[in-house]
C-alpha cells in the first residue's frame, strides 16, 4: 500500500519502516531485538501522540488535502440509500464537481449536494478536482429549490480547493452562479446542514457552504483564501503558506470560536482516512442530531433564523 | 416546430417489423432488433419491456404497454378517454385530416395520441399519461392538448403527482393555430401545477420533438429519458439542412442532452417504474412544511 | 429606389414601370399621350384594388416578409420613449435577435419584447434573421420577470421565422428555453399585450407570443409552421407552399376566427412598408386601448384570466 | 476569490499619478491618461467626472466623488459613517493590519472602504453605496459587508431603492472567514429586498472582483457598467496562470461581459445619472398592483 505521506509526517513513517525492518530481522532469526522492537514502538507511539494531537493549522491542510481522506461520495454511500442523482444546469452541461441528489438519511428524505474529488487521476480530470464551474453551482441552485418546494432538508458537503479560476468559467459567470447560490441558500425555506469534510476553499465552498448547522471535521478547513495564494500576495512567495495558515483563522477551531461553525467531528489521530468507519459514525451521529433539531420547523421560520444567524457574523467597531 | 422531423424519427426507429406497436404483434411474430441485428422472439420483448436482451436497445413502446409497465397492477383508470379530435380547419392538403385521424384509431386502437388516467406508482397517487407515435406521430393537436391540460388540472383537483410519458413529432400541423396554442395551455397548465407544489415527472421516451419538447415535456420538476431516445426542439434532418455541418456524434440522444445539462437522468427502461416510484417517494416526503416564496 | 417587388404584385409593376416611360415621353413632347396615360393610371389603380384588397394567404406571407415592412425596432422608436435596453440572459450571451427594453409607452412605463431582423445583411447575420437562440428566450424571460416584479405592463412584437434550429441552439436548450417562457408569460401577473407585426413562426414567436391581448396587422402571419414546410411534409414539394399556406389558418382574419386574436389592424393597400406612419398611429392606438382596458387589474386577476382565455383554445369531440 | 488580484488591477489603472483619487489631486496638477496618453490637467477632468475628453477612457472615481456625481444635490444623508473594521484575527502577516487600515484611512480620508447613505437620484428616494478602491483595494470585510447590509435593510425599512457603485478587489484576508461571510451575509439581504420588490441597481466600475462580484454586486434587478471596468470572479492574472492559456481579447472587461449575457448595459460615465435615475422611474413606475408570487 503506497501511501501518501504528509511532509510532517515523515519522522513517524522513517521510524515505522526501521520497526518493520526490525520485524523482518527478529523473526528471520534475531529475538534479541525484541526489547528493542519494543522500544522502537512506544517511541512511535510518543511521536504520534505529539505530532498528530496538535497539528498546526498548515499541517490541518495538508490532512484535509490528502488523497485518501474520505470523499462526498463516500459519505453519500455510507450515510444514505436510495440515491437519486440528479444532473445538470438545464443551461450549459452537468458539472461533475458538485453532485447534486435525492438521497435518504436514516429514513430522512433529503437533498444532498457536495462538491465532488476525484479518487482516481482519471475522475478527477472529469471532475476537475472538485473546482466547480458556473453549470455546477447553477445545478446546486436548481436542486436547492427543488427541495424548498417538496420541503426536503438539505444536506452539503464542502471539500473544493475552490472555484475554477478559468477562462469559460469567467465567460459563462462564475461570479454570478455563485451569487445566485448565495441568494437562493439564504432564503430557502428548509433546513440546510453544512459539513466540512476536506478543504473550504472562499466562495466555491461558500455557494454551498452555509446554514443553519455547520459542522466542521476536525482537520477540515474552510477559508477565505488559501494559504498559498495568501502567502504569494502577503509576502510574494507561496512557501511561506505555513505561516499564512495560522493568521487566517482557518481552522475548525477557529471557525466555532468566529460563531462561525457550531461543532466539530473529532478525527481518528493521523486524520479521518486512517479510520474513515469512525468518521463515518461521528458525523452521522452529528447529522442526524441536527436534522431532528431542525425538521421540526415550519420553513420560513428557519429562514429567518438563518438570516439571524449570518446578519451576526463580523466584528466591526461603531463610533461617531 | 411541428412534426416535420417524424420521418427523420421514423428512419432512426430501429425495429424493422411495419409497426412497431407492441399490441399489434400476435405472438409468434420474430422482430429484428436495428441495432444488433438479433432476431427476437416478439413475446419475449414484450415480455422484457421490449429492451433488446442483447444489446439492451429499447424498441418504442405503445401507450397501453407503457400503463401496464408503469401503473401498480390494476390500479389504472382512465379519464377523458371519448375526448376526441376533430377538424376545426377542414384540413385537407395531401389526404384529408379526417382520414388520417381515422386511419390512426384504426391502427392502434386508440381514441388519441395520448391516454391519460388516474393511477397509482409505487403507491403514490399520480395522474399517469402515456403518449403513443402510432397515432400522427403523437402530434399535438387540440385533444392531446387539452387532455394533457385535463391531466394536471386533475391531479391539482385531487394533490397527485403526474407523471407523464412523451414521445410526439410535435405540434399537429394539421390543426394550425389551434394546435400551436396547447404548447401555451399545457405549459400553464404546468405551471400551475408547479405553483401547488405538486410533483411533476416526466419520461422522455423516442422521439420527443417539436411542441410538446417545448412545453409540457421539460417542465418537470425531475426529467428522466430512455436510453438513446432521440429528444431536441427541431429534429435532426431540418437542423442538418439549415446549418449545412454534419451532426455531431449522438446529436440530441438523451446522453447527449444529460451532457449538456437538460435532463436529470437516463433511466433504462428496466429500472424506470422503481425509479419513479422512488422519486416520487421524494417529492411527496418532505419534512417541512412548505414555506418558501418561490 | 429600388423597391422590392414581390411576384404578385409583378403585373402592377409593369404597369407602372410603363407608365412612367409614358409620362416620360410625355413631357419629351408628346403631349398626345395624355389620354393613354390617364387610362393606365385608372387600370392601374383598378388592379391594385384587385390585387391588395383580396391577398391569398400566401401572398400575405410575401408581405409579411417585405424587407421593408417596419420591424420591431421601428415600432420601439416610434411609438416608445424613454427606451433603455437590457442586454444578456445572465447565462450565456446577448441575443440580438430579441430585444429586451424598458420603455414608455405614452406616458406608460412598460417592458418590450420582439423578435428583431436586421435593415441589411450584415444587421440580419448579426440578428440571425430573426431566428433566436436559446439565450434570446432567457433573456426574454428574465424581461418577464422584471416586469412582473414591478408591476409593468409587457407589450410584444412578433417577427420571426421561427426559433433557429441550430447544433449550438440544440445544445444550449432551444426547447427548454422556449418552454420556461410558455410557463413564465402564462402565470405573469402584468398585462401582456401582443402585435403580431409580421412573421409569426411556430414555438419561436408563441415564446413571447400569447397574452391578454393579441393585435395582428392585417398581413402578419401566425402559424404552427411555416407553409413552405408544411408542403415538404406534405407534398415532398416546398414550392407548393401557397397551397399549404392555405390550408393553415394563419393569417389575422383566421386567428380571430379561432378565437386566437382580438383584433387586425388594417393596413394600408399594398402593406404596411407603403405608409409605415399609418401603420403606427393605428398599433399605437390598439396598444393603447389595450393597455388602458388591463392596467387597472389587478396581478392575480389578470394572470387568472388569461388562463382561462388559453384554457378555451382548441376543439373537439366529448364522445363516450 | 480573495483580492489576489488587485495587484493586477493597479497595473490596469490606466492614471499614473500615485493615487488615483480626484480628491488627492490639487488643482493645477497634470494627469496623463494612460490609454491615449494625452497630458490633462486634473481640474478639468474632475469637472468632467474623470473622463478622459481625448479617448473618453473612464478614470476611477473616489467614493465621495462618486457620490457627488449621482445624488441628486444636496440630497446626501450619510449613514453608519463610525462604522468600521476593526482586527479580530489580530492578523500579523508582512504588515499588520492595524497598520494597513490606519494608513488607508489617512490615505483617502475615509472611515472604510464603502460610503453608504440616504440620497435621491432623479428625484427617486434611495440609499447610495460608493466603493473605493484606495481603502486596501475595496475589499470587504465586516465593516464593509456591515455596511453593505444595512443599506438594504434601510432601503426596505424606509421603502426605497438601493443603488450601489461597486470597485473591489475581493474579500479582506486579514479578516480571514469573517470576511468570506460576508458576501453570504450581503447577498441575504440583496435577496431579502428582492422579495419585498424594491429596486436594485449595481454599477460595476474598475475593477471589480472575487467575492464583491460574487455576491452583492450582481444580484441588482438591473446590471449596469463602466465601459472598459475589468469585472470578474477570479482576476485575469490567476486565470492566466491557472489555465496557461492566453486571454481572449478584452477578456472580462464590461463590454466582454455584456456580449457575455452578464450585464445588462454599458453606460458611458456622462449618461450614468439619468440612466440610473431612467431606470429607477421604471421600477418605481408599474401600473399593476404586484400580484405574482414569484
Ligand atoms: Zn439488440
Ligand atoms: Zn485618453
Amino acid at each position: 500500500m503506497a501511501r501518501h505521506v504528509m511532509d510532517f509526517e515523515r519522522p513517524i513513517i522513517e521510524l515505522e519502516e526501521k520497526l518493520a525492518e526490525l520485524k523482518r530481522l527478529e523473526i528471520a532469526g534475531m529475538p534479541e531485538l525484541a526489547s528493542e522492537i519494543e522500544g522502537l514502538e512506544a517511541e512511535i507511539e510518543r511521536l504520534r501522540q505529539t505530532l498528530y494531537a496538535a497539528l498546526s493549522p498548515w499541517e490541518k491542510v495538508q490532512v484535509a488535502r490528502h488523497p485518501e481522506r474520505p470523499k462526498t461520495q463516500d459519505y453519500l454511500e455510507m450515510l444514505f440509500t436510495d440515491v437519486v442523482e440528479l444532473h445538470g444546469d438545464r443551461h450549459h452541461g452537468d458539472d461533475e464537481a458538485i453532485v447534486a441528489a435525492l438521497a435518504t438519511f436514516d429514513g430522512r428524505r433529503c437533498v444532498v449536494l457536495g462538491h465532488r474529488k476525484g479518487k482516481t487521476t482519471k475522475e478527477n480530470i472529469r471532475r476537475n478536482f472538485g473546482s466547480p464551474h458556473p453549470e455546477g453551482f447553477r445545478k446546486a441552485q436548481r436542486a436547492m429549490k427543488l427541495a424548498e418546494k417538496f420541503g426536503l432538508p438539505l444536506v452539503t458537503f464542502l471539500d473544493t480547493a475552490g472555484a475554477y479560476p478559468g477562462i469559460e468559467a469567467e465567460e459563462r459567470g462564475q461570479a454570478w452562479a455563485i451569487a445566485e447560490c448565495l441568494a437562493t441558500l439564504s432564503d430557502l425555506a428548509v433546513p440546510v446542514v453544512v459539513v466540512g469534510i476536506g478543504e473550504g476553499g472562499s466562495g466555491g465552498a461558500l455557494a454551498i457552504g452555509f446554514g443553519d448547522r455547520l459542522i466542521m471535521l476536525e482537520n477540515a478547513y474552510y477559508s477565505v483564501i488559501s494559504p498559498e495564494m495568501c502567502a504569494l500576495i502577503l509576502h510574494k512567495d507561496a512557501s511561506r503558506a505555513a505561516e499564512s495558515a495560522s493568521c487566517l483563522a482557518m481552522t475548525a477551531d477557529d471557525l466555532v470560536r468566529l460563531g462561525i461553525a457550531d461543532e466539530v467531528v473529532k478525527e481518528p489521530l493521523g486524520g479521518a482516512h486512517r479510520e474513515p468507519e469512525v468518521v463515518f459514525a461521528r458525523v452521522a451521529e452529528a447529522i442526524s442530531r441536527a436534522l431532528t433539531e431542525l425538521c421540526g420547523s415550519d420553513g420560513a421560520a428557519l429562514a429567518e433564523k438563518r438570516y439571524a444567524r449570518l446578519r451576526a457574523i463580523g466584528v466591526v467597531a461603531e463610533g461617531e | 416546430m411541428p412534426i416535420n422531423d417524424w420521418f427523420k424519427a421514423r428512419e432512426n426507429r430501429k425495429y424493422t417489423v411495419t409497426s412497431s406497436a407492441s399490441g399489434d404483434l400476435p405472438d409468434g411474430v420474430w422482430v429484428k432488433c436495428a441495432s444488433c441485428k438479433h432476431t427476437l422472439y416478439q413475446g419475449d420483448l414484450a415480455r422484457g419491456a421490449w429492451v433488446c436482451p442483447h444489446c439492451a436497445h429499447h424498441f418504442e413502446m405503445n401507450a397501453p404497454d407503457r400503463v401496464a409497465l408503469l401503473a401498480d397492477d390494476g390500479s389504472f383508470e382512465e379519464t377523458d378517454a371519448g375526448l376526441t379530435s376533430v377538424d376545426p380547419l377542414r384540413f385537407n392538403a395531401a389526404k384529408p385530416y379526417t382520414e388520417s385521424l381515422a386511419k390512426a384509431r384504426e391502427k392502434s386502437g386508440l381514441t388519441e395520441a395520448i391516454i391519460t388516467g388516474r393511477a397509482a406508482i409505487g403507491g403514490h397517487p399520480v395522474v399517469l399519461g402515456a403518449m403513443d407515435f402510432r397515432f400522427i406521430g403523437a402530434s399535438m393537436g387540440s385533444a392531446v392538448g387539452e387532455k394533457v391540460t385535463r391531466a394536471f388540472e386533475l391531479a391539482e383537483a385531487e394533490q397527485r403527482a403526474v407523471v407523464l410519458v412523451t414521445a410526439s413529432g410535435g405540434a399537429r400541423m394539421q390543426e394550425g393555430m389551434l394546435s400551436l396554442m396547447q404548447m401555451a395551455k399545457t405549459s400553464a397548465a404546468a405551471e400551475r401545477l408547479a405553483r401547488a407544489r405538486l410533483p411533476y415527472v416526466s419520461v422522455l421516451a423516442n422521439p420527443t420533438t417539436g411542441g410538446v419538447t417545448a412545453s409540457f415535456a421539460v417542465l418537470a420538476d425531475v426529467v428522466l429519458a430512455e436510453p438513446g431516445a432521440l429528444v431536441g426542439f427541431a429534429g435532426p434532418r431540418l437542423v442538418e439542412q439549415t446549418t449545412r455541418q454534419s451532426l455531431p456524434k449522438g446529436f440530441q440522444t438523451a446522453e447527449f442532452l444529460m451532457e449538456h445539462g437538460m435532463v436529470d437522468a437516463v433511466v433504462p427502461r428496466p429500472d424506470l417504474t422503481v425509479t419513479l416510484a422512488t422519486v416520487l417517494d421524494y417529492l411527496t416526503g418532505g419534512c417541512v412544511a412548505a414555506g418558501g416564496a418561490s
